[in-house]
């Protein structure tokens, strides 16, 4: 049996986290938590979760950072945005999750070869590359950096699309694709210049 | 335990219902009663309720007259000690009660089976428990049947 | 007194004819108690004529039916079988007035509180409702017309308690026009509202709404406010109160103070020294002072404990020089005690906050750094000892304020109820404190309770100001620090239960938000007044819904957290309701009375004087020339505990007199 | 010259104290004598049984039985004497209500037996031998009365028409009853023949009771040196009289003794011993049970002193055996 | 009728056979969709999580695409649907976003003024065409087929106008109107685990399993989807979601799929073929002869 200290101090907290949730887009309310917990039982994937939504927006209001980003729930949502149409005080709970994945992959919160935070960073490449993906492509990157032996497994399937014209090997690209070089850099740089 | 025939008395027992007259104040018991409703507690339906303005109102013959004609136990309920709502109505209810129970004792009725409780209108549940608490020690006791004296005497064996 | 028609006793000395009705009260009765079998059985009782049974017998053609039966079968008694008779008792006895019979040839069955709701098997319910109903019949034949007294109101009014509800209340009555005695124990008016900084959830300043309410009743003609005053005894009934205050002595003549102070400038005593009770001890006051700036009366009071001349009768009385010539203050004054006549009486005598010594593990007392909630209401307002700045008491300025929420409240150790107020006041509270120091603020609450107009959106708004909001109730409050941010800190430990883990949370101030319980003397003010407590000590309305501020006593009504927990807009719409209440009963002029009253047979009393004791009211007398007792009807209540004395049954009770209790015991027992 | 009247009297369980009663009306008897035709009185004249089994029913206007009903035989007149009378009147205390002899009530038969042919000290019975319903003894044999475990008043077995109260009626009270019974307008069946009103009604002491009674202790008799002129319960003493039927123009208080009681109830009270207790109860200072009890403590014995002479007649009649010894006995057999 | 035609990236792939439906029902109808040129990835829920800025500025590249030829945009794929809508709203609602996304349109000399509006084939079909016409177009009714309508998430949630959020029916009353009977599905906007299958594969076959068996139990014949990605997930994966005891074997068709077999194409066109679980012996069961 592990045991573990479980109090929390409140030099644990990180009042600027806390802050940081509150002002980030999407967070305006989430001081207007009442608690209640519809998020948690509207969302179909609580029943996975070790924090439920409903805990994870006290701790991340309280500044409880680190538990916060290293939950799995973060990564568990689907963005099915069930929480959100229900939730009493109009909270962008589904939102949030999205600042905190971002957060999380930043600060390097995941396990390693996490799916999750691969997928998303090689999807982002791809876009950054073609300027439009190709799934078979996009899959094969993923399970090269996470679990290859999910590739072989996936190949059954992965054959029978391809039979069926649902899978194709040709990268799918746009025309101009130097625009979106172009637009990211001036993400970047106007990121830069408003500090956001 | 052995099975074994149970005895008359036993038999009697067990389906013997106790019939309870109760004399319940008008300010607090009765009101308690009606509380009890209002909560909608159950409890055993052995009692008979008869509303008094004051537990000073309750004559000891009542409280005979009861016995004499078929009751098992008789239950008075009250003001507590200086909340009686006419002042001082329940302290003479306490010392005819007392002497009461000195008369009842002598005349072989139970302790059990007369009993004065105290029960203000906020104590629905006292009322609650009082009831069950007092049909089951007179349950226990049995039927004290106080049959009327010309047939009991019929049915009296004259010889010795 | 109206006599009765010589035609009602003719018609009640024929045989009883008899109808019973069976009500269903819905499925309330009816779903347990087998009415179609009580209705077959009454029938067959000797003297019933008609028995019938109806959905609600207390409806209009439920009434109407009863009325038709009684001209239709010349019935001269009434048994409904229904709901308790502190309902609808009065409902059929008009019935029956109605239907040209006395009213009270009627009997009522409880067959609703006493059977359907509190037994579940319907043979044992219907068998008790045969007994209860056979008892009705066997006792309604010997009923006797009776009629109920009158007596007459007087107007005045007294008014107990002068905190918000009995100023709204005396001012009400008063602007009514009726004359009021305002008396309250304390050397001022204003109750604990007058404490208060800010109310919720509108932060209205508390004095800026209270001071000109205080002032009307000061200066109102028809209002005798009393303050320093104790009522000591009651007497009477309804409508005809003789009431005894003590005015305890405030060695100030209140008709000639002007309450100029300049006597508490004088006072040999250059800085103030005691305790100032206003201020819960966190300021000091002179011997003589004034309770508070917008104190009214504006007259000051000479506190006997702490004024040199009472110690020693040494002092140089510098007071008594600065007051020169109008000669207010008078060292020899003697409590006195007034006698007023009044006609009905409105309690308003409100509640204590808990004392959180008796939870010693916040340590209240013992760090000087936890507050009571109302402590720190003084300590925020303006006027308070510290110009409302939030200073404390080591000097220091907090930078995180713990407010624990439901002291003394929720908790089986101490008070069981929810007080109701502590959670909208934990929010000003917290909204203040952090307004006005920027201290980070934690709210520790067992649920939030906001229920009220505008109260949830108070809340959503202290949520958006960023104070926390720690759900668990703390366990502990103590300078042990554990962590070196602890330091020097109170820590608060409390389980973070939406967070599922234990936090401790240092912070320099911890405010307890303490509940409400009904006064000490609470028990002893009921006896006063005759009326009855919860369990709890709250007093006791007639009926929770229906009877909000009245009580078991007739004329004696109930206003404000003396009552229950409760804020300020409810007290307020109390006190409004009490003095609408006493109004009714002034503007109707005479009360009409139960006739339950007891009477004495001349040619059988044998004069014993057994009965004259014991009597509470005196209405009892020994008349020397017969040599015979009599009962003075008007005194009489209707107790009946002359008719249990008597040893020769020579009084009866109207009503309830022998031979109907015997009929009623014989009734329920003549089962099979 | 038109038949006299005929009157008859009986005596069941009593002391005799009845009958000296009506002797003790002295010269009236005369008139009496002269008013009536007495057919039947065993204690004073020699009629037998036979002889008023033989008169036809009702022909005679009134019987006076005194005594309450303890064995069968008692019984057995009472019935008789019913049959043959218009009027059946109780005369007398155990009569009417059970009297002293009422206060047997408190025990059963077997014990009563027990102690008066096994336990009594004066008692010398070797072989144990009880009294017995059916006796032989040199081939003959007798029926014998039995002794009834409960004592009752005379109206408990037959229906009787008037009571003369007292113990025993004073001259007065039986002179007014029998000028009542033998005036023109007869008084409701039932009726006692006194005054409807307590003893204090007449009693020479009335004065002197204080309005504000309040009883810190009960005396008896013994314990102290009773003042003649004041009220007795003023004093501490147990007084029956508020309870109790005037018509005795209060003899035993003129005699320096509280009121036992004797004249029973008025018509208004079902149970005289619970009206006194009620009464006397009320008047006890203290509200405290411990003080209320230790008050009380000095009433030794309430059923004796508030039954005295009703206890037959009471609520509830007599004392209630061990019922768990009852049901035992009735298992075991 | 003509709108900006905005595939996203998997109608060019495992999606392709909800292109070929969709412009088959389109073309039956007479509603003329103009390919948005050059368009790019929307960027997807995915791109979100990591770079949230950049993924508004994709995705208005698309919008502004569609203001400078002046055209509303149709956007079958969930995902695109919801990025697009969204990027509307957040471009509206912060300031800091539009000023961002603005400066990345304008280093391609694009701009945004929100003239666009970003719409489902769903809304299109029901409030544009009306079922009053659709009905008058059946060619071969759907007559006995019984289909579970299946929304899932982002068509309805957060952002559709056009439908209920609780409880759409729009993908009902079309394919009522195609002669199709309508199953009780109470699953119909719950979540199929998006690319969970793929990242978290146990619990996104947990998803998918509970909607596969409800429809199952429901007495569906077919599940119609509106998005690819639920396509993907629910046909599949169906042996994985099954077992032995309780095998599973249900056609998941576009509703496009549906409709367009209804106004008459023929199966190949519409890309029946397809599909993993093949549908034809079902409409051969059903009688249902299309072309």
């Amino acid at each position: 049996m592990e045991l573990k200290r479980t109090v929390k101090f409140e030099a644990d907290r990180d009042p600027e986290f806390a802050r940081w949730i509150s002002h980030t887009v999407g967070g305006e309310r989430i001081r207007h938590c009442l608690q209640c917990g519809l998020c948690s039982g509207s969302c179909p994937l609580s029943l996975y979760m070790d924090y439920t939504p409903r805990r994870l927006m006290h701790l991340s209001r309280e500044g409880f950072k680190e538990e916060v980003l290293s939950s799995s729930s973060i990564w568990l949502c689907t963005a099915c945005y069930a929480c959100m149409v229900e939730c009493p005080k109009k909270i962008n709970i589904t939102h949030l999750m999205y600042a905190l994945k971002q957060r999380a992959i930043e600060e390097r919160f995941y396990p390693k070869r996490f799916p999750i935070p691969v997928m998303a960073q090689q999807f982002s490449r791809m876009v950054r590359g073609s300027g439009r993906i190709t799934e078979s492509w996009l899959i094969v990157r993923v399970f090269l950096r996470t679990a290859i032996w999910r590739l072989l497994g996936m190949s059954g399937l992965g054959l029978r699309l391809f039979r069926a014209g649902r899978m194709t090997l040709k990268p799918e690209k746009i025309e101009r694709r130097a625009e979106i070089i172009s637009m990211l850099d001036s993400v970047a740089a106007t990121r830069k210049e408003l500090a956001l | 335990m052995r099975n074994r025939d149970l005895t008359p008395s036993e038999k009697s027992q067990a389906t013997f219902e106790p019939r309870i007259v109760a004399f319940f104040c008008n300010w607090c018991t009765y009101l308690a009663a009606d509380l009890a409703g209002t909560s909608r507690m159950k409890y055993a339906p052995n009692v008979r309720v008869i509303r008094v303005m004051c537990s000073g109102r309750v004559d000891p013959q009542f409280v005979l007259d009861a016995f004499a004609h078929g009751a098992d136990g008789v239950f008075i309920g009250g003001c507590h000690p200086g909340d009686c709502h006419y002042q001082e109505g329940n302290y003479k209810t306490l010392r005819r009660f007392h002497l009461l129970k000195r008369v009842l004792q002598q005349m072989g009725i139970e302790d059990e089976r007369c009993r004065l409780e105290w029960i203000s209108a906020a104590e629905a549940e006292r009322v609650r428990s009082t009831i069950n608490d007092m049909v089951e020690k007179v349950r226990a006791l049995g039927p004290l049947d106080l049959i009327p004296t010309e047939e009991k005497v019929s049915a009296e064996e004259v010889a010795v | 007194m109206p006599e009765i028609p010589s035609s009602a006793i003719e018609s009640s000395r024929e045989r009883p004819r008899i109808g019973v009705y069976v009500c269903h009260c819905g499925t309330n009765i009816a779903g347990i108690v087998d009415v179609r079998a009580i209705v077959e059985f009454a029938a067959k009782l000797p003297g019933v004529v008609v028995s019938r049974d109806y959905k609600y017998m207390c409806s209009d053609p439920g009434q109407a039916l009863i009325q038709q039966d009684i001209a239709e079968h010349h019935l001269n008694r009434v048994i409904v079988a229904s709901c308790s008779p502190l309902l609808h008792e009065a409902t059929f006895r008009r019935v029956l007035s109605r239907a040209g019979l006395n009213a009270f040839l009627l009997q009522m069955v409880n067959i609703r509180e006493h059977v359907s709701w509190v037994h579940l098997n319907q043979r044992e319910a219907t068998e008790k409702t045969k007994d209860l109903v056979r008892a009705a019949v066997r006792r309604v034949s010997l009923h006797k017309p009776l009629q109920k007294r009158r007596v007459s109101i007087n107007p005045h009014v007294l008014v107990v308690g002068g905190g918000i509800a009995g100023i709204h209340a005396a001012l009400t009555l008063a602007e009514a026009g009726k004359q009021v005695y305002l008396v309250e124990r304390e050397p001022t008016i204003g109750g604990h509202m007058a404490k208060f900084d800010k109310t919720f959830p509108t932060l209205d300043c508390a004095a800026c709404i209270l001071t000109p309410k205080m002032t009307a009743v000061g200066s109102h003609p028809r209002i005798h406010l009393w303050t320093y005053s104790e009522v000591v005894r009651v007497e009477g009934y309804v409508g005809n109160y003789k009431v005894k205050v003590r005015r305890k002595p405030r060695y100030v003549i209140e008709d000639l103070c002007l309450g100029c102070q300049e006597c508490v400038t004088a006072c040999v005593y250059k800085e103030a020294k005691n305790p100032d009770e206003f201020n819960l001890g966190l300021s000091k006051r002179k011997p003589v002072y004034l309770p508070f700036p917008q104190a009214v009366p504006q007259k000051v009071v000479i506190d006997p404990q702490t004024c040199i001349q009472f110690k020693s009768g040494k002092c140089k009385k510098t007071c008594v020089e600065a007051c020169g010539d109008r000669k207010a203050i008078d060292f020899t004054q003697k409590e006195t005690i007034e006698d007023i006549e009044v006609g009905t009486i409105i309690l308003a005598t409100g509640f204590k906050t808990f004392d959180p010594v008796r939870n010693p593990y916040y340590g209240y007392g013992r760090y000087a750094n936890v507050y009571t909630s109302l402590e720190v209401e003084r300590l925020i307002n303006a006027s308070g000892p510290t110009a409302g700045e939030i200073v404390l008491r080591d000097g220091g300025q907090p930078k995180a304020v713990g407010i624990i929420h439901c002291v003394g409240s929720r908790d089986a150790n101490t008070n069981r109820w929810c007080s109701k107020v502590c959670c909208m006041y934990s929010l000003k509270l917290a909204h203040l404190i952090k307004e006005r120091t920027g201290a980070e603020v934690y709210n520790f609450y067992i649920d939030m309770r906001t229920p009220g107009k505008g109260y949830e959106e108070f809340y959503d708004r202290l949520l958006d100001e960023g104070v926390h909001f720690v759900r668990g109730r703390v366990a502990e409050v103590s300078d042990w620090a554990t962590h070196p941010s602890e330091k020097g800190r109170l820590v608060i430990r409390v389980e973070d239960t939406l967070a599922a883990f234990v936090r401790r949370i240092p912070v320099d101030m911890v405010v307890l938000s303490v509940g409400m319980e009904p006064q000490p003397d609470a028990q002893d003010v009921r006896r006063l007044f005759n009326i009855s407590c919860s369990t709890e000590g709250w007093f006791l309305e007639r009926h929770p819904k229906l009877a909000p501020v009245s009580t078991f006593t007739e004329g004696v009504y109930i206003a404000g957290a003396c009552q229950g927990p409760k804020d300020i807009p409810d007290s307020v719409a109390q006190a409004g309701a009490a003095a609408a209440e006493a109004m009714a009963l002034i503007d109707a002029q005479f009360v009409e009375l139960e006739p339950y009253t007891a009477f004495i047979s001349e040619d059988q009393c044998s004069g014993c004087k057994t009965c004259i004791p014991l009597c509470p009211y005196q209405a009892i007398s020994y008349m020397e020339e017969k040599k015979k007792a009599a009962i003075n009807e008007v005194l009489c209540k209707g107790c009946g505990t002359c008719v249990a004395g008597c040893p020769s049954g020579s009084i009866q009770q109207n009503f309830f007199e022998d031979e109907e209790i015997f009929e009623e015991i014989e009734g329920v027992l003549a089962y099979a | 010259m038109p038949e006299k009247p005929k009157v008859a009297f009986y005596w069941c369980a009593s002391c005799g104290g009845c009958e000296e009663a009506v002797v003790d009306l002295a010269e009236a008897i005369l008139d009496v004598i002269a008013a009536v035709d007495i057919v039947f009185w065993p204690v004073a004249l020699d009629f037998k049984r036979k002889d008023v089994e033989a008169m036809p029913e009702g022909s005679i206007l009134v019987s006076f039985v005194n005594g309450a009903i303890r064995t069968s035989e008692q019984a057995e007149m009472a019935h008789l004497l019913r049959s043959k009378s218009k009027l059946l009147v109780a005369l007398g205390a155990c009569a009417h209500l059970g009297g002293i002899p009422g206060l047997a009530n408190l025990f059963d038969r077997e014990s009563i037996l027990k102690a008066v042919y096994l336990e009594a000290p004066s008692t010398v019975n070797p072989e144990g031998s009880l009294p017995t319903t059916h006796h032989k003894d040199d081939g003959h044999s007798v029926e014998l009365p039995g002794f009834y475990n409960t004592v009752q008043a005379l109206n408990q077995v037959v229906e009787v028409d008037y009571s003369v109260p007292g113990c025993p009626p004073t001259p007065r009270i039986f002179r007014t009853a029998l000028q009542t019974l033998l005036g023109d307008e007869l008084p409701a069946k039932g009726t006692v023949l006194a005054p409807d009103c307590a003893l204090c009604d007449e009693c020479p002491r009335k004065d002197s009771k204080p309005e504000q009674l309040s009883i810190v202790e009960f005396k008896r008799p013994q314990q102290l040196l009773i003042d003649e002129q004041k009220c007795l319960l003023a004093q501490g003493l147990l007084c029956m009289g508020p309870a109790t039927r005037a018509g005795c123009e209060a003899l035993c208080v003129r005699g320096n003794m509280p009121c036992s009681g004797c004249c029973g109830p008025t018509s208004r009270v079902k149970d005289q011993g619970a009206k006194i207790l009620s009464s006397l109860a009320s008047l006890v200072a203290g509200k405290e049970a411990a003080e209320i009890d230790r008050i009380l403590a000095t009433i030794p014995d309430p059923v004796g002193t508030f039954y005295r002479y009703s206890l037959p007649a009471s609520l509830l009649h007599r004392k209630q055996l061990d019922r768990a010894s009852l049901h035992e006995a009735a298992a075991s057999k | 009728m003509k709108y900006a035609y905005y595939p996203g990236c998997s109608l060019r792939g495992t999606g392709r056979a909800y292109e070929e439906s969709l412009l088959a029902v389109f073309q039956a109808l007479e509603i003329d969709l103009q390919e948005l040129e050059d368009w790019n990835c929307c960027g997807a829920t995915t791109y979100m999580s990591v770079d949230e800025l950049t993924s508004y500025a994709l995705a208005a590249r698309n919008l502004a695409l569609a203001e400078r030829d002046h055209m509303n945009v149709v956007a079958p794929c969930a995902a695109c649907y919801l990025v697009l809508n969204k990027t509307q709203r957040y471009m509206h609602d912060y300031p800091d976003i539009k000023l961002v996304v603005s400066r990345a349109l304008a280093a391609i000399g694009l701009h945004y003024d929100d003239h666009v509006q970003v719409r489902h084939p769903l809304d299109i079909l029901l409030h544009e065409v009306g079922l009053k016409a659709i009905a008058a177009k059946v060619k071969t009714p759907l007559k006995g087929l019984q289909v579970a309508p299946y929304y899932g998430c982002q068509i309805v949630r957060p952002y559709a106008t056009f439908d209920d959020q609780r409880n759409p029916t729009s993908m009902d009353r079309l394919l009522e109107a195609c002669g199709a009977k309508i199953v009780h599905y109470p699953l119909k906007t719950r979540c199929c685990g998006g690319s969970q299958k793929g990242t978290l594969p146990e619990i996104g076959l947990e998803l998918i399993r509970h909607l596969l068996t409800e429809a199952q139990n429901n007495g569906a014949d077919v599940i119609a989807t509106v998005c690819p990605l639920c396509q993907f997930n629910l046909e599949c994966f169906q042996k994985e979601a099954g077992n032995h005891n309780h095998p599973i074997s249900m056609p998941v068709l576009y509703f496009t799929q549906l409709m367009a077999l209804a106004l008459g194409a023929s199966g190949e066109a519409i890309g029946l073929q397809r599909s993993l679980i093949p549908i034809e012996p079902l409409l051969a069961r059903k009688e249902i002869a299309y072309a």
